[in-house]
């Protein structure tokens, strides 16, 4: 967290703070309302707008696995110190559902604002809360004459509510209503003037708060505001590509749909107009990854993106790639499972899984993006690690990073070259003379391929899954078997060197250490803020960003006591690879748990460890 | 009697002159350059003479061997794809996928000709849907199913293909369910080459064979090829006994390459010209049936016909060339993209900051 | 291993024992033949004729993944003590293959017995093997009129050769034949000529040997022969299976296929004859699960059993069980993997896979039984186990276990009744009236169901993979999600308490501990008797027959210093297991690792242990 | 004039004089018995619509509704299950292999109705080969297909059932692929009742769902149903405007359940009578078109020219009962398997000594 300022911990739940002075950029909205009417784009423009003044913003998006009229809650946090990471408690709510009302109110902490659309004010039975009660029914129709567009247009008046409310600069209102309908000009209009309406009416009508305010600051700054999804779609296209084999499943659809719309933009042959790529949707994941595979062994850069049920069903094919040792991408936009489970839900709980995909002895690397510029960077990496690998490479994200909005700074142009691996041509084996599809020439486990079509008489081989030779025949004998089986081990220790470091952070005098990874990365950032502001106590971190772990994470578990493994999945699977990895601190590495669907906040890490500690501690 | 004039591509072929005519095809080539590994498949096996007609058909058709990319699944049939064309990359996968990963890999590189090879299990069975997906695509592959009504390598089970009424080896069982027809489907899900063979009539298997290279698109050949291990018995209509007794030849097939620079000389009221992309010309003599394999209502009718009354009516059964092959569809770049340099893509970094723009 | 009588350790493989006496009931025939010539039944005719002498028999095939014409390999361990496992090394080769016949002879040890065919005898080059050359192509025609039978007809003369030379009784022999041939009784009169013709050539023609002999003993009395798929097809028939849906694999195949046979002959109605089962082979490994967990929720004791591959394709569903929690049997046979790998040899490389299949959280129950009375036993109770933890559960044997040739005691009839778990029928809800499919009501993580066709107005409830409440209904709330995922922790610990207690075997002065499962078994049994017998080292031996492991296991792991985990894989996937079970044990969990294809044997054992003991010893 | 008198099956129908007509059904239960839980879908959407269809069969058809078995896969569609038949148990299980789960289940209890909704993405894509497959064995179940060209739940990506220049919501994306046609396939298969129709034509819907109903093996049942949100704009043939102004019906179509004491008189030139296994008839009246659904030729041509013109014909398009259903085929006991006593599912310990004895 590089644009962390005044770092100011996360100040708690612990009830209405009576202050005279209003906190500061630090507050968090929730928008509770019911999907599929048009909430989402005011979510947005709030979050923008609050962004282009300068102020730290995530936005999380809670949002049910239909299409249309289930409760939806949308979260916005504005924080100075640039914690983004789900903060538990909300502390504005925008209350616009009956489906969810009740629960909503309930779920408030004692002090919070309630904004409520008037007819659903009579749910409010609680004294504890400051209740702004906006007749937003009422308000919409003479701003918006369509009465079919009521439904959405109505959404926007509470951005306007809010902008005087918490003092959002209408301005910064207007600009992101701008960008967001930039290619509609009457929607553009419609909107701006709902928020405006919303705005005016709350001047006049609603009575001041003074618990939070939003001043103008120049922490944004440069930066964008991206989904993980798009970042990862723009790294594959900027990463090589040329064939992405995909079959639509939430939350990793819109990964491919971006990646489809930067190959449309980007990837046509300058002269030609024809594609430099191809993209199939295909009938199922087991055509994606079949096809993947099918083009990574004639030569592609070829991908797929999926998530858990199309994991499963790429399980075969995953054991296949590894053993005929296939260059392949699989990425995991992982979402709360088992079985379907929730589609919209994030989790971490594929990891293990996909660490070992397949029947039999197979492991497989994987890369674990943690923030915007690592999606995108990671998906270009993995083709190249595919490639040098001959292997599957997972890029395991999830849905917290994959659709929810994350501030980062601008991406750096990719400085890897585009890596093609041990790729023998004609006029190398006409140099090498030998050709040995399946020996060990360098020590390293990875050995050299040829491409379809290569002409040089000793090129062809025979790719297969079952038992073969290092000329690559057939074979049936126990040593030939043994011995491949070693090379693979070798080759996944050489993966070790190869998948990104870690990231990581030492603190002087600390006491506790933590391991985490992907989406868990701000909240763990904010959970070491708190325990050092509120317990004194400092932390070392590191932040895995692939496997097989390398030296730096032996020697991180290696030089600490206990480790606290943070993840969000209930079977601790990361932390099983490290107690596995590490089997003499097995003891030692503990695991801190999230699992209920929504991403991981930071008092539950804070609790996990202070529980842990007092465990430690003699009685 | 009328003529048509075969129209010459010289720009693939060598010099006439230079061919030691018989011996050795338009590349130069001799039959050897199409040979593959040893067959560890039993003697006798039905796939064992589709290699044969496959490497034939190759060898004067005349393709570089390496210019071709060989796949399929699992099964006795699969492993044929080490049995020929040892020049060429092969890929024998998992069960029922190969018609997947032909698309993959066929995008991956257009200019490889295609040949997928499978059985009635790998195709009919877990492989149904990829497959028929496969076709929908237009993915240009020489497909062909080795049809034994049974799965060879898992010794002898009935597959999705055997007749209704069929015993089992040894007796007892017999097979209650109807049978799935994998040509009748092909012609449902689009597909303009369409045939069904035997593989005791290797003169037809190797016309259609390369009738099939000159097809721009997917190609289905289903050709009957007796498993002598498991299903050569009475009982049995996948037999070598049954079939030789029931084939029945809807036409006599000739086939005629583009390169050659010959006159055919045909009676129009027996025989049907078929013309290629290419160039190259199906001669289609008409026998006991009148039939028109353009016309896909007669062919369907024919096919249900042949399930009911288990007929067994070989040649080609569907022709159609309307439809434009996958790579076509998608507007590749004629150059493989397997081989694209780095520069053609990786958009300059001028591109990602204009993309970038767009997030703040 | 009850039948151990006169306890004698392995002799080793430590050249020519130039004894004036010869070695009394312990020895290895291996038959190197080609595949698809019939020479499995020549091969089964000798082990039985041996197992007639009352002589302990085993009998294990090397067989290729073809039909015919590739090299096979057959070995018959004879052995008074009873030790069953594969040996390294075979006494006596008769080798009738030229594809192999190279490394067949250079495989041999010093000293050791080659009859080989005539056409053959030019390969013998070694002068320290005592070599009888027998003209097996000649011998074979006189006997065989039918020149098409002679490839087969060829095999059996090495019988009557072998009696010979291996003093086996040729009434054995015959009745051996008679056996095999039951329907036929042409081809039994053909057979016995053909081994009369071989015994007498040999007898006439051949030296005598004095290294081995084979004599009478009463140490197989009211024993079978079984393999183990025939032995698991049995237990499902008699464990009340109704629907067995099931795609054709190696090395399953023939599980189904006895299974089905029994139903045939046992399930039909008394009365009517109509099938009180149903088989379906399905289209595919997805489809068979998918038509179980149909079944299973409608009612059935369904199952399936297949190999790895299937395993992969079954991923999905197998969460979709756990998690809808669907009563649900798989037998997986291991054979070799990853991906096709060899798909008729062994392997115990799924476990870890098979644990834990499919994307998210999810663990399943499994069952390792370890010789023929367990591929029975276990095979019935996985159906009862299946409804009363309501989820999937494996029974995990191997090709080794499921397609060789094992002697046991006759089995004891099912002495536990068909348990149908918690299903309430509609006099049950009647009487308590209320139900909630997902509410714990014992405790103990299960839950109670009814069954479709229920008439009780209460008794109908919707079932999903996707989020619910303890009602049944669709909920995507965090505290429901978390609720249900412990709950069904829950259950999984009580599985630890349902699924079948480890054999622990202790020795008084024990200072090396084993755990092993499945297939191992006589391995490490014979392996601990040359521990005993050759380094005087004991041992004690936890066999697991279960997962999750119960408190019989942690306390074996717990109450030793450092336990040598036994398993026929890679990636020492159970060990990984017991690892993450016993993390204060994780240092002290090793691993003996065998992968190459061949059923362990007892050396591997010894050496695995006798290095990782040296290792332990302060140097 | 011709008369038929209609059956009436006594022994299920309890005493007509009991019924409160029109409100109750022969089971004496009024429709809100047949009703499940309240929708999530999209308001407007045409599942919604088959869903109130699907309560209308079941009532007037008058099945008990814990005789009832729902199933589904994943989608839109699959959710409906739980919108009908709140009384039946229901199962959402995974994407596309519903058919498979059904065949398990109906096994299991063949007691039991068994309904299957499923998507064109469901059955189309992911769950093809397993659809052909239930089909192929002729497991006794309503399997519908709401078909809306596109996937519903992922937000609007073309199926495979979308038609050849189908334009994506927001423009741009054409659709090039040839639309896979479940009907035809399962004709190919061996379906003997196949039907297609509209969300917006309940009349037509509820006749054929009768019909389905009363068939004894599988019914494919395959319904445009537009998807409001995704794929109900201009240049979608699967939108509410286009399916109103092109539905073209086959014929009028009647039910007449086999427990009508009433005479049907029809006129045998313009209307057809089509008996089902339990007595019911289809009324089928001539239309515009001369349409016989008993051949099956004319059903493929049929179906094959409707795909190519793209028209949007409904009603049944293919009958025949002369599969036996899987069940039959399978010579089961009567009473469902999932309930049998242990003493009819385990052999006595006799039994067991015998086959051991071969062991010995
Ligand atoms: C996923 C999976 N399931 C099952 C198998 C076992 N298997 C190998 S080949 C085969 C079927 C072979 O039948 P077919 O495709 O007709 O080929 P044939 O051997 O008859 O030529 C099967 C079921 C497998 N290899 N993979
Ligand atoms: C294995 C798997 N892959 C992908 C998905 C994501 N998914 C959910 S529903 C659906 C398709 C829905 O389309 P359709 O069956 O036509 O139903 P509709 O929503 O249109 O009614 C997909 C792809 C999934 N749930 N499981
Ligand atoms: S088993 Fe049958 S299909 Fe397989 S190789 Fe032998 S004859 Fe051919
Ligand atoms: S998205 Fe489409 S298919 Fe799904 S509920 Fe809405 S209208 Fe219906
Ligand atoms: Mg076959
Ligand atoms: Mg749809």
């Amino acid at each position: 967290m590089s644009i962390a300022m005044e770092p100011r911990a996360h100040r708690g739940n612990l009830g209405v703070e009576a202050s005279a002075t209003p906190v500061v950029n630090d507050l968090v909205v929730t928008v509770a309302t019911s999907n599929g009417t048009g909430s989402q784009s005011a979510n947005l423009i709030l979050m923008r707008a609050i962004f282009g003044m300068g102020i730290p913003v995530s936005g999380k998006n809670m949002f049910p696995s239909n299409i249309q009229g289930l409760p939806t809650w949308f979260t916005v946090r504005a924080n100075a110190s640039g914690w983004t990471a789900r903060r538990r408690e909300a502390d504005v709510l925008v209350a616009m559902n009956v489906e969810s009302i009740a629960e909503d109110i309930a779920s408030l902490r004692s002090g919070a604002i309630l904004v409520i659309t008037k007819s659903l004010a009579s749910y409010v039975t609680r004294g504890d809360l400051k209740v702004f009660v906006v007749p937003f029914d009422e308000l919409v129709v003479p701003v918006c004459k369509d009465a079919r567009l009521r439904k959405m247009v109505v959404n926007i008046l509470y951005v306007g509510v809010l902008a005087h409310l918490l003092d959002i600069e209408m301005d910064e209102v207007k600009n992101a209503i701008g960008r967001q309908f930039a290619k509609k000009g009457s929607a553009a209009k419609l909107n701006t003037d709902a928020a405006i309406a919303g705005f005016d009416w709350a001047r006049e009508h609603l009575p001041r708060q003074n618990e939070f305010t939003l001043r103008r600051a120049n922490l944004t700054e440069g930066k964008i505001i991206i989904e993980g999804n798009q970042a990862a779609g723009l790294g594959l296209m900027f990463g090589g590509i040329t064939v992405l084999a995909w079959y639509p499943i939430t939350p990793s659809s819109s990964l491919c749909e971006a990646c489809i719309d930067y190959l449309e933009e980007y990837r046509a042959d300058p002269e030609t107009g024809k594609a430099t790529y191809a993209v199939i949707q295909a009938e199922d994941e087991l055509a994606s990854i079949a096809m993947v595979i099918g083009a990574g062994w004639a030569g592609a850069r070829a991908a797929t993106a999926t998530a858990g049920p199309g994991i499963s069903l790429m399980s075969e094919i995953a054991g296949l790639a590894y053993f005929a040792e296939i260059p392949a991408v699989i990425i995991d936009v992982q979402r709360m499972g088992p079985s379907t489970g929730l589609p919209t839900r994030t989790c971490q709980g594929d990891i293990w899984k996909a660490y070992q995909l397949s029947h039999g002895d197979c492991k497989h690397p994987m890369l674990l993006p943690g923030n915007m510029a690592e999606c995108f960077e990671f998906a270009a990496e993995s083709l190249n690690l595919a490639e040098r690998l001959q292997t599957l490479v997972f890029v395991m994200t999830d849905l917290d990073l994959g659709m929810n909005s994350w501030m980062s700074a601008p991406f750096e142009p990719l400085t890897k070259p585009i890596d093609r691996g041990k790729v023998l041509s004609d006029e190398d084996l006409a140099r090498v003379g030998e050709f040995a599809r399946y020996k060990d020439i360098d020590g390293d486990g990875i050995c050299y391929r040829t491409l379809p079509g290569s002409s040089h008489p000793n090129s062809a081989y025979f790719t297969r899954g079952t038992g073969h030779t290092e000329a690559a025949t057939y074979s049936e004998k126990p040593a030939d078997w043994a011995g491949n089986l070693d090379r693979l081990t070798r080759k996944f220790d050489t993966a070790r060197k190869l998948v990104p470091k870690p990231v990581i952070k030492m603190t002087a005098g600390a006491t506790v250490a933590i391991i985490a990874f992907g989406s868990s990365d701000p909240a763990v950032e904010e959970a070491r803020a708190i325990l050092a502001a509120e317990e004194g106590t400092k932390t070392d971190y590191l932040r895995l960003r692939g496997l097989p772990i390398g030296s730096e994470v032996f020697e991180f578990i290696n030089t600490h006591q206990i480790v606290y493994v943070v993840e969000q999945n209930r079977d601790a699977q990361c932390a099983s690879i490290l107690r596995l990895e590490c089997p003499d601190r097995a003891p030692l590495i503990r695991s801190i748990l999230h699992y209920n669907g929504l991403p991981i906040d930071a008092r539950s890490i804070v609790e996990g460890i202070l529980a842990g500690e007092k465990r430690s501690k003699p009685s | 009697m009328t003529s048509a004039t075969i129209p010459s591509d010289g720009s693939e072929a060598p010099a006439i002159g230079a061919r030691k005519p018989g011996l050795s095809n338009r590349l130069n080539l001799e039959l050897k350059a199409y040979k593959g590994g040893e067959s560890t498949l039993c003697s006798g096996c039905g796939h064992d003479a589709i290699t044969s007609a496959i490497i034939k058909a190759f060898f004067e058709y005349g393709i570089e061997p390496h210019h071709v990319a060989k796949l399929s699944g699992i099964g006795c049939s699969a492993k044929t794809t080490a049995y020929f064309l040892n020049r060429a990359h092969g890929f024998n996968g998992v069960h029922g996928r190969m018609a997947a990963m032909a698309a993959g890999s066929k995008l991956a590189n257009r200019k490889l000709v295609h040949i997928g090879v499978s059985g009635d299990g790998d195709t009919a069975s877990i492989g149904l849907g990829n497959f028929l997906h496969m076709v929908r695509r237009n993915v240009p592959i020489l497909y062909l199913i080795e049809n034994n009504g049974c799965y060879g390598l898992t010794k002898g089970q009935f597959s999705a293909t055997a007749d209704r009424g069929s015993v089992k080896k040894g007796g007892g069982t017999v097979n209650e369910m109807t049978p799935i027809d994998c040509c009748a489907l092909s012609i449902e899900m689009g597909c303009g080459y369409v045939a069904r063979s035997f593989s005791g009539d290797p003169k037809q298997v190797v016309a259609l064979l390369k009738g099939a290279l000159a097809h721009g698109g997917t190609a289905v050949i289903d050709i009957v090829s007796p498993c002598v291990t498991f299903n050569n018995h009475e009982g049995s209509t996948k037999s070598y006994p049954y079939a030789k007794a029931h084939e029945d030849p809807l036409h006599e097939l000739g086939f005629v390459p583009f390169f050659d620079e010959v006159r055919v000389d045909y009676d129009p009221g027996t025989t049907t010209v078929v013309k290629l992309p290419d160039g190259s010309l199906i001669t289609l003599k008409k026998l006991g049936h009148d039939y028109d394999p353009t016309n896909r209502s007669q062919a369907l009718d024919l096919l249900n016909k042949a399930s009911v009354e288990q007929q067994f009516l070989t040649g080609l059964v569907y022709f159609d060339q309307s439809t434009p092959p996958f790579d076509e569809q998608m507007d590749l770049v004629p150059e493989p993209l397997a081989t694209l340099p780095a520069s053609r893509i990786r958009p300059p970094a001028s591109a990602l900051h204009a993309i970038l723009e767009r997030f703040r």
